[in-house]
């Protein structure tokens, strides 16, 4: 089946795959390896293995002021990882940068530091019903720990954010609401910046969840407005064991710590500690000194491609995916239609083929997707489905990928006699 | 290819018209439990005979994937007249080795879902996923993952 | 000046040092790197770097149970590197290993879970005197949080646990003692087994800072009888950005989860959680996966070596430099001075000079030591020390290190012309 | 090789026989502060001349490293004479560049620590490391660590 006539992809999906040694892999199949599962974590570009290997082989030293030449060497590095996180996020200083391990952790700290010191019965904080289970179960537990209180913005049926239901909640005066940039399970990209004006007029502060739309898209979170930003590196070509929370410098200051240990603090006693600035105060113990440096190749290597491009890449292949799919019969799809509106995460189900045997399948003939609630079980409840199987873009997709990916549910379709 | 190999005809038969599917009533024993991996849930009614010692009837309801549905299928046509003793004694190996189709690591608890639920309703309480199950990581939480 | 004419280390460091790629590094010094800071952080073999280049090139992508062969292929040597931690360390079962990002995460993971859990006021928890801030700050919060109290273990002049006085307070009756296998500034080994049997008897669970035992020595947690351990990948030749937790199963079963979210439960909807089995409950989100891989490379490696030739190493360079640094005028050298109770750790001050001078002095020979309070401020006012000077031991080193710290802290004094 | 450059005798000199060390009594201004990355302890105190606008005399005191030591012995002997709001406006760039040895990322905070006490004593409060003491990782915390 033919994909897309008209007009080309902004990238070379093949020419990049190249940069990526997985793809020399070859799948049981025998046919090369169509990766549709980077919301889930992206592949890894040359770049960013040797920037591993070369931090580990020739600047590695434990960080945190040693006084000799290769750990200045490789402090120096790591700040400087800082340094370039924050620039891609549009952060005015490094000293709001937090390294953690993931974005989960990232929204552990927040509910727990800032939550644990500002709510407390008769607070309200808001989430939404499309967040992943990283932002929404820390609420929650943060919500039964101090008595706040906890609300869910609704979505509707084509997986938008309710801004009516979201105006309505806002009318009680939370003090935060915690949603996500883009959701992995519907793809929605949510329109932050006029969210977080509605949020900030009713006097919440607004935690984003940007771990699907920092990999995809230019994200400037100063121009969004937002608090405090949460993502993961290793959905960003990064390493794994690496993310950072972005928070607005008085905020992290006037939180308590989170993890507390070595590099935290300025002075221990028996008795107590005093704690170090941000963003240190938030860094216990040795981090994951590598994996920063590998971020940061990582970032540059997405710079060197321009973000605007990798989101306009990820546009047209959606675009194509979503024609396609849309006009198969058995197939339905999730989230809003709108290209403007959706990010290259595209969530369906498949008539009467549960879609685990639809990701098996698929996998047969060397497609990777992913198969599950994707860790948004409410979203599964919201729509009553069990699972979906979602086929998620980055840069190293073609449109060679979309045409595998419809001509896999296809024969999937043929093989459980559905088509 | 794994999913030629997986969905032979006799599993997709299975799976669109299961045997032993439904609930007995009255029952003797009963028991539900999910696989969060696949969002799969399962329940279980027996029914024994008089001695209360062996499977007189069996079947199983719920909504699956293929291959727990036909694994439930498959499974519980081989289990009446079979001693409780005997049904704590199954192993899960040989509940996987009976399908006849080669199930990969990411499928096994799909395929031994009926084995967790039979042994929950044998023994009266949830078990936990039989080591083999657990070569991969995620415990109950699963590929649903990320 | 001479060190060591008798006899010979057991393994060759030079030969060793071919293994890792820092040391071709070529120092501002001109002469080749000793380095002699790996109780800070440890290099690299080139088998580590190329295990992390390999699972990043051919074998990653997120575990937690995807369905594609990649994902499979991840997870599973994922939880192999679990299985190899648990064999290393003499866990009874994988499933008690829980993956962090480092000791500090472990204990921070213990205080908050077991202890949020099981202290209340009148509850009664023992550090010691000789702890890392990693095994001091967190119980000191978990004290203030839960109402407990917290009352640490004396020291005596040369550096170890002071038996007696852990006697007289595990007679109160304390719920838990959280202490260190080898302190990292003193360098002493603690009589661990003995020790947990002492504090059995009086009722308390055992916490074991094996951070810097587990790398260096032949460590058996089943042995050893302690209810929980905690280590670190990079202190061992493994990555940044992953470490572990080992804990008994029945108490891992019983404890709350620390962070939540993604991956860790089971069953989550807009009312609430339903967690996962261990050790999964206390993975939230997407773990460190190459650098678990990169770990369990490292395992394999050290165990190539021997553990018990690892010790008998550094235990062999201690003595060596011990003995000549014992004899230096003007040098006082910290902990205690039989090898059996001292691994190969040596803190020492310098009369007259401070001890980030001695450390720039050694660095301009390419010499990396580390100076400072080494995350152990208390350690320091028990001996009225502003900080001191610390030489640590690996595979790779040898009597030439040794020869040339020696000779180093000899050139210091000439310098400062206190020789 | 750094060690020797930096440890040129001039800097030793004033390590070992520091100028302006002491106490004033009485003073106008005091201030301490310290240098976790070394341990370093340092306090200053300043009298002010009639109008209370420039320094008629400073010490410092405290024990720390060559490098702290000799930049407080240093930097001390040029404020006599200058205005509070002289003090104020003092470049740390220049205060590191006047000691004339070529002072490395790690051993900034330690250059600085007279900088940074002085500032809490003309400000009345503590002040921040100076932008440039934050190239490497750790805040205050620093080097001493793991
Ligand atoms: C005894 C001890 N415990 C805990 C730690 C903390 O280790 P990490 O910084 O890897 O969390 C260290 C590291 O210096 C240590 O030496
Ligand atoms: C929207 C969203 N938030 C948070 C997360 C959690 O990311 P991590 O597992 O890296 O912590 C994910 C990852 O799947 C995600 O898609």
């Amino acid at each position: 089946m033919a994909v897309g006539q008209v007009g080309a992809p902004l990238l070379d999906g093949a020419a990049l795959r190249a940069d990526f040694p997985v793809f020399e892999r070859p799948t049981a199949s025998g046919r090369p390896l169509a990766y549709l599962d980077s919301a889930a974590s992206s592949q890894k570009p040359r770049a960013v293995i040797e920037a591993l290997a070369d931090a580990y082989g020739h600047h590695y030293a434990n960080v945190h002021r040693g006084i000799y030449e290769l750990s200045v060497d490789a402090d120096s590095r790591y700040e400087a990882a800082r340094t370039a996180v924050a620039r891609f996020i549009g952060a005015s200083s490094p000293r709001e940068v937090v390294f953690v391990r993931n974005a989960t952790e990232a929204l552990n700290l927040v509910a727990a530091s800032w939550g644990g010191a500002n709510l407390g019965p008769g607070d309200l904080v808001l989430s939404t019903e499309m967040e992943h289970h990283a932002n929404l179960v820390p609420w929650q537990q943060v919500a039964r720990g101090t008595g706040a209180g906890l609300e869910y913005v609704a979505i509707t049926d084509d997986g938008r954010l309710d801004l009516h239901d979201l105006r309505a909640r806002l009318a009680r005066g939370p003090k935060l609401l915690a949603l996500a940039h883009v959701s992995n399970s519907l793809g929605t990209i949510n329109p932050v910046a006029e969210i977080t004006r509605m949020a900030h007029e009713a006097g919440a502060l607004v935690v984003l969840d940007a771990a699907q739309s920092v990999p995809h898209m230019p994200v400037d979170v100063t121009a969004l407005g937002v608090d405090f930003a949460a993502l993961s590196g290793h959905k960003m070509l990064g390493p794994s064991g690496i993310g950072a929370l972005w928070g607005r410098r008085e905020l992290l200051d006037a939180m308590p710590p989170f993890l507390t240990g070595g590099s935290m603090i300025t002075r221990v006693t028996l008795e107590g500690a005093e704690w170090n600035e941000v963003p240190w105060k938030f860094e216990a113990g040795t981090p994951a000194i590598a994996e920063a440096m590998g971020l940061a190749a990582a970032i540059d290597y997405l710079q060197s491609i321009g973000m605007d491009r990798v989101r306009a890449h990820e546009r047209f292949l959606f675009e194509r995916a979503w024609a396609s799919l849309e006009d198969m019969p058995g197939v339905r799809l999730l989230g809003p239609a709108s290209p403007d509106e959706h990010a290259g995460v595209i969530g369906f189900v498949v008539d009467g083929i549960h879609p685990h045997d639809v990701a098996t399948i698929l996998d047969s003939e060397g497609i990777a997707v992913r198969a599950g609630h994707h860790c948004a079980q409410p979203v599964m409840l919201r729509y009553d489905l069990p699972a979906t199987t979602r086929a998620s873009f980055y840069v190293y997709n073609d449109l060679d990928d979309v045409e595998r990916l419809v001509d896999g549910i296809r024969t999937t379709q043929q093989v459980f006699g559905t088509a | 290819m794994t999913g030629d190999n997986l969905y032979r005809d006799f599993i997709l038969e299975h799976y669109r018209e299961p045997h032993n599917r439904g609930v007995l009533e009255p029952h003797d024993l009963h028991f539900a439990d999910s696989n969060p991996t696949c969002g799969d849930e399962m329940s279980m009614t027996l029914r024994l005979d008089e001695a209360r010692e062996r499977v007189a009837d069996i079947a199983f309801d719920g909504r699956g994937c293929a291959i727990s549905q036909a694994s439930a299928s498959i499974l519980t046509d081989d289990l009446r007249g079979l001693t409780l003793g005997e049904l704590r004694e199954l192993d899960p190996a040989e509940v996987v080795a009976n399908l006849g189709v080669p199930i990969g690591p990411a499928r096994l608890k799909c395929a031994l879902l009926v084995y967790k639920v039979l042994q929950g309703a044998v023994r009266g309480a949830a078990v936990g996923w039989p080591e083999e199950a657990d070569v991969l990581a995620g415990g109950n939480a699963g590929g649903s993952a990320p």
